[in-house]
């Protein structure tokens, strides 16, 4: 009795929170968001909110074509592939006191799963067999590049940082840099993850593949790169996947730098004076919501307002741009967490 | 519930694809000019796409001049069902002031089926939107036929 | 099976591979005999030494295998020995089976090429001269080992003496080889004229007590003849030359079991022989090289436009972590390094065999004459992107694993010695696995997707024998990624804790009571602890993976979104769209591939090219130098 | 005497490793693998040598604690290191002769189709 309760809780994980529904409604709203808030920058009406939900079914709705020179296995696994890793990063990301799945993956892990999102469009561009796709997914290789090492800096900087307050060396586990925050206040607070933070800001739009930093699905250009063969219900996969990384690489930002947030939320539903279940529901509940209010501020901040105010950057540029500046800035903060600043 | 869902998001969600058939460009400009804020055609979910794949709607611009006839008829051949032709200007409807050369292979309709056509030479951009609200229209109709 | 038995079991199976070199002289004109000579002997190998695994790894025995029964006297070694404990069963185990896989594709692979028999013969020899250099546990007889492996190597290189490279790679190895082997033999020599005794376990128990001038040279001597044959930089054009040229399944056996040799070598001198992994500036050293090595192998391979070249570069660059975990000298660094070089000989076998296959059919592996084979090879394309996704560290499959602690060594070792210079090797780790998916999604782009060009439609898949080889690996990639837990406590653990049990080992061949008389400090307790601070569970990872995977596809296919076309390429439809042109063939060179990125280091890579010239002479002056500042390295800071 | 054999053995190995390096011809690069090899040939004997010993060669009941001898191992040893060599030098002249029928040339400067 007890196994199935839990294999029904497990299940829940996965496909409602914060797993699979979950992903699909923030993303997505996340996604339409940044659209309106773009339009409004640009003094437009914009698109409405659900846009991206209108944009999702239609294509479910639109016939597949599956060129002659595809693979055909390859070019309809490769989006699920991509789209099933990111719902899977977002079951070990803990939101504040609550994680799905703790003791199963690190950030290690998980910067390698960042990976497979990415690889699945590549994977699925050369499928197609068109050198649309071809160039496209060589600029996604080298903006993958190019995040890497930054982003690399910034998690062993978080990694040791929290290792060190807490005597253990270095912290690779997630759910404990969380832990750690809720005890001893949010990291961004520390001066030495400032730039580490500013830095991770800067790698949201390259590793979400926004503006300007899209010059592997540059539309005008090169016909969406590795994008350009896919039709119907596999297209809406990949936008979908977009929209979910949003999501996943602002709420990791805020795992990683906010997650002492949570300890004010419980000190605020405990000064209102509610106690036992009903006050871990309203505990809850209050996370969730304001995990999608960070998400939404850290979405505007990275992306929209980006988005509205640069042009896209040409691919050996923003391979410069990221191992310049943003390595530089994950550097600093390395070497100020390395002597315990 | 599905079905429905999906009728009406194609409705809302109309994507375009641009084909210069040998156009003076006026139209080109024209329609871009459909997206810029002081018309935002954004507003009703229309989007510039880079690849007749993802398109429903293609707005094919000029005359269909006899070099890109083939080129204009294969790319709207790959565009995925649901899908509409807009014709934009009096180019591709009549040939317009290019009617009678050598050069020319249109009007478009003669080789294919062509939904919505908006006169005009150039039309303005009211009237390209109200052209491409009833392509919308008719394009939701087809998804609603389609089983 | 009592230990009397098994003490047979390393002499028997590197007998059976000379012997069945042997026959294949004798026997080799009949196919059927020929093919089963070197299938049974390879198999038996494998299976002599798979029957030690459990005591060897799991009770901790030693095996020491006296020939003709000369057991040591009065205290000094005088016949020559066979020393079997974890370390060397490892490979041992690594090689047998990497060697019986490499048979099975050869038989279908080769059978197309002349004077086979020769081949099968040359091809034991090698095994053979690979099992005797890591069972043997004496030091002239690794040198002899390391000539014969050497020797059979260099020809194997040059078997397909038509194909472009060849007879050149075949010559450069060799000289720059033959250097090593000297090294080898000086080193040799200069211990036995200090200690008088070529024994490894004598060894062992006295360099550390008699550490002179000679016994550093013999030290740089040896240091520089066995990353010759790991083709540690500054070697490592060899490697490229060689794995280039020799037919995939040699290639297999260069790359997955000659580096490893190397790699044994240098494990045993500088944690048995001279027990010196505790100074500072040995771990500097192998760490240095290692890091050195994974970075410029790496980059090297990114501009290469040859199948086989970049994944020869490649396994310099996985060597090079293997030597980076190693120089670490913590028990997870080892555990992790022996697990990376068990991992890089399936893996790297795999894709290999996979250039093997393309080349078998399409008779080319140069990038820029490839293209969309997938449709033509489906399951060669599967196989090979397992290995792929296996070298470039993607979990599930075992590069994850392995990689995942290395880094935590690194990292480890780094909070631990308060030295950021070890930092930097965990970064460099990092970027170098970021580089090898790069190149790599070069080479699924430009040999299996893509356009077909027209010379290769008559394709086909290749024959079930070699499928079924690169098969074994592709299973063996996945299960010891799946359960790294298992292939730890099992496998690399004991291989790492023999590793710190010096004094056992001596035991072990001098009789007990020898190390603790002959040496001042003798290396006997010391329980190495396995501690690593990160959590990762690929199995229910891949749970929750298959879970998502198939909800999706569930959802999918319920809202009857199934309405996917197919169709033939001479509907207009189904052409590929090229702003309207119709279907002409336009591919993205492989050297363009990251231009983006190539363009930022263009200065680092005409650099490269230049220095890498080719020349046998710049070649052996690399190593003389190299040897010369290994030599320097140890007079001076050691 | 003996420092004689030292510094003629390292003048050996070292004359050996100039020629490989120095010399383009592939010809004179097999020779400088052949000198480096008998420069430690040469090493090995000396270093087993004992002035005034005799052969190490005695029957069952010669042997005694007082017998002065050479030391026999290095001998095997060289024995073997000289087979070895000749191993070498006979496949480095083999793959010399059919280099210089594909290539048309014995200089290692043009023998360098595999490069970067």
């Amino acid at each position: 009795m007890t196994l199935i309760l839990e294999a029904l809780r497990y299940l829940v994980y996965v496909l409602i929170f914060p797993g699979f529904l979950f992903c699909f409604l923030t993303g997505l709203l996340l996604c339409g968001i940044d659209r309106k808030l773009v339009a409004r920058m640009q003094k437009r009406v914009g698109p409405p909110i659900l846009q991206p939900f209108y944009d999702f079914f239609k294509l479910c709705g639109k016939e597949t074509i599956i060129p002659a020179a595809a693979s055909k296995t390859t070019f309809l696994l490769a989006p699920l592939v991509g789209l099933a890793a990111l719902v899977v990063i977002q079951l070990f990301i803990p939101v504040f006191r609550f994680s799905a799945f703790s003791n199963v993956a690190d950030i290690i892990v998980i910067l390698y799963l960042l990976l497979i999102p990415a690889l699945s469009v590549i994977l699925g561009g050369a499928a197609s067999g068109s050198p649309y796709a071809g160039v496209g997914l060589s600029r996604e290789m080298v903006t993958i590049l190019s995040c890497e090492l930054p982003l690399v800096l910034v998690l062993l900087a978080v990694a040791k940082t929290v290792g060190q307050a807490l005597g253990l060396g270095l912290c690779f586990s997630l759910t404990k840099i969380v832990e750690y925050q809720m005890e001893y206040g949010s990291l961004i607070l520390k001066l030495s993850m400032l730039p580490a933070a500013a830095a991770f800001l800067l790698i949201i739009p390259g590793e979400t593949g926004s503006h300007p930093f899209d010059a592997a699905e540059a539309e005008t250009e090169i016909c969406e790169g590795p994008l350009a063969e896919y039709s119907g219900a596999p297209l809406g996969v990949y936008k979908l996947s977009h929209a979910i990384k949003i999501l996943t690489m602002t709420s990791l930002f805020v795992a990683l730098f906010f997650g002492g947030v949570g300890r004010g939320l419980e000190n605020l539903v405990m000064m209102l004076g509610v106690s036992g279940g009903l006050a871990g529901a309203l505990i809850f509940l209050l996370e969730i919501l304001v995990l999608f209010l960070f998400c939404v501020v850290l979405t505007f901040l990275c992306i929209s307002v980006v988005h509205a105010v640069t042009a896209r950057l040409r691919i050996e540029q923003l391979f410069k741009y990221y191992w310049t500046v943003v390595t530089g800035l994950a550097l600093i903060s390395l070497v100020l967490a390395w002597y315990g600043l | 519930m599905f079905k429905k869902l999906i009728k009406e998001s194609t409705g809302k969600s109309p994507w375009l694809f641009h084909i210069n058939a040998g156009s003076c460009n006026g139209c080109d400009i024209e329609l871009v000019s459909v997206l810029t804020p002081r018309y935002d055609a954004e507003r009703l979910g229309f989007q510039l796409t880079g690849s007749p794949r993802h398109a429903d709607i293609v707005v094919v611009t000029g005359p269909v001049t006899a070099q890109s006839l083939d080129r204009v008829l294969r790319t709207i051949s790959q565009v995925p069902e649901p899908r509409c032709i807009v014709t934009m200007g009096s180019c591709p409807q009549s040939g317009n002031v290019f009617r009678g050369s050598y050069a020319i292979a249109g009007p478009l309709s003669k080789y294919v089926h062509v939904d919505v056509d908006v006169a005009g030479c150039t039309p303005k951009p009211e009237a390209v939107i109200d052209g491409l609200v009833l392509a919308t229209k008719i394009l939701e109709e087809k998804r609603g036929q389609m089983k | 099976m009592n230990m009397l038995s098994l003490q047979h079991f390393p002499i028997y199976s590197v007998m059976v591979l000379f012997l069945g070199a042997f026959l294949v002289v004798i026997f080799g004109r009949n196919k059927v005999l020929r093919h089963s000579i070197a299938l049974l002997a390879t198999c038996a190998s494998m299976l002599f030494m798979m029957a030690l695994i459990k005591p060897v790894m799991l009770d901790g025995e030693i095996i020491a295998y006296w020939m003709g029964s000369r057991v040591p006297a009065g205290g000094y070694a005088i016949g020559i020995a066979m020393e079997v404990d974890a370390m060397s069963l490892f490979f041992g185990v690594l090689i047998s089976t990497a060697v019986f896989v490499a048979c099975i594709y050869s038989i279908q692979y080769m059978s197309h090429d002349d004077n086979v028999p020769q081949y099968y013969t040359l091809f034991l020899m090698l095994a053979g001269g690979v099992m005797g250099m890591v069972l043997t546990g004496d030091l002239f007889n690794m040198f002899i080992m390391v000539e014969i492996l050497t020797f059979a190597a260099v020809a194997l290189t040059a078997f397909r003496n038509t194909v472009t490279g060849a007879l050149e790679a075949a010559f450069k190895y060799l000289v720059v080889g033959s250097i090593g082997s000297t090294c080898i033999l000086a080193g040799t020599i200069v211990l036995y004229a200090q200690m008088h005794t070529l024994n490894l376990a004598q060894l062992s128990a006295l360099i550390p007590d008699h550490f002179t001038t000679a016994t550093k040279l013999a030290f740089a001597l040896l240091y520089i003849g066995f990353s010759t044959k790991a083709f540690l930089v500054p070697f490592h054009p060899l490697a490229a030359d060689a794995h280039g040229a020799a037919p995939a399944s040699i290639s297999l056996i260069i790359s997955g079991v000659l580096t490893k040799c190397g790699i044994y070598g240098i494990i045993r001198l500088t944690y048995f022989l001279f027990q010196s992994m505790n100074l500072g500036t040995t771990q500097f050293l192998l760490v240095f090289v290692g890091s050195v090595s994974m970075f410029v192998c790496v980059t090297m391979a990114l501009a290469q436009h040859d199948f086989k070249r970049l994944l020869a570069f490649h396994s310099i660059s996985q060597i090079g972590y293997v030597l980076t975990a190693v120089g670490l000298s913590t028990a997870l660094g080892l555990s992790a390094g022996v697990y990376h070089a068990m991992n890089h000989t399936i893996f790297k076998g795999l894709l290999f065999l996979a250039a093997g296959a393309v080349l078998h059919e399409t008779g080319t592996t140069d990038l820029g004459k490839l293209g969309g084979l997938s449709k033509k090879m489906p399951h060669t394309t599967v196989l090979f992107l397992i290995g792929a996704a296996a070298i470039s560290g993607i979990p599930p499959f075992n590069g994850f694993a392995s990689k995942w602690m290395i880094y935590q060594a690194t990292y480890q070792k780094a909070v631990e010695s308060g030295n950021i210079g070890f930092l930097l090797v965990t970064i460099v780790a990092l970027v170098t696995s970021t580089l090898t998916l790069a190149s790599f999604v070069k080479v699924t782009q430009s040999v299996f997707f893509g356009q077909l060009p027209k010379e290769l439609e008559h394709v086909k898949e290749v024959p079930f024998g070699m499928r079924f080889a690169m098969g074994i690996l592709a299973f063996l990639c996945i299960a010891t990624g799946l359960f790294p837990e298992q292939v730890t406590r099992y496998l690399t653990e004991p291989a790492a804790t023999a590793v710190f049990h010096v004094g056992a080992y001596i035991n072990a061949a001098m009789g007990s009571g020898y190390a603790e008389s002959a040496m001042l400090n003798p290396p006997l307790a010391a329980e190495p602890a396995f501690i690593e601070s990160g959590i990762w569970s690929p199995v229910s990872w891949l749970c929750l993976l298959m879970i998502a995977l198939l909800a999706i596809t569930v959802v999918a296919l319920s809202g009857k979104y199934d309405k996917v076309s197919l169709g033939d390429v001479s509907d207009t439809k189904y052409q590929l769209f090229y702003g309207g042109e119709a279907n002409f063939a336009s591919l993205v060179g492989s050297d363009d591939m990251f231009w983006g990125f190539k363009y930022n280091w263009r200065h680092y890579f005409s650099f490269m090219h230049e220095l890498h010239s080719g020349v046998v002479n710049d070649y052996a002056l690399w190593a003389v130098v190299a040897l010369a500042l290994a030599i320097l390295y140890a007079f001076i800071v050691m | 005497m003996i420092l004689f054999n030292y510094i003629a053995s390292f003048f050996l190995i070292v004359l050996g490793l100039y020629c490989i390096v120095v010399k383009y011809n592939l010809i004179k690069t097999v020779i400088g693998l052949s000198v480096m090899d008998y420069g430690v040939n040469l090493l090995i004997i000396t270093i087993g040598f004992n002035p005034g010993g005799t052969a190490p060669i005695f029957t069952a009941g010669e042997l005694t604690p007082a017998s002065y001898f050479v030391d026999p191992i290095p001998q095997a040893l060289t024995l073997t290191s000289i087979v070895i060599g000749a191993c070498v030098t006979a496949m480095s002249l083999a793959l010399v002769i059919k280099l210089e029928e594909q290539y048309g040339t014995t200089d290692t400067r043009e023998i360098r189709r595999l490069r970067g």
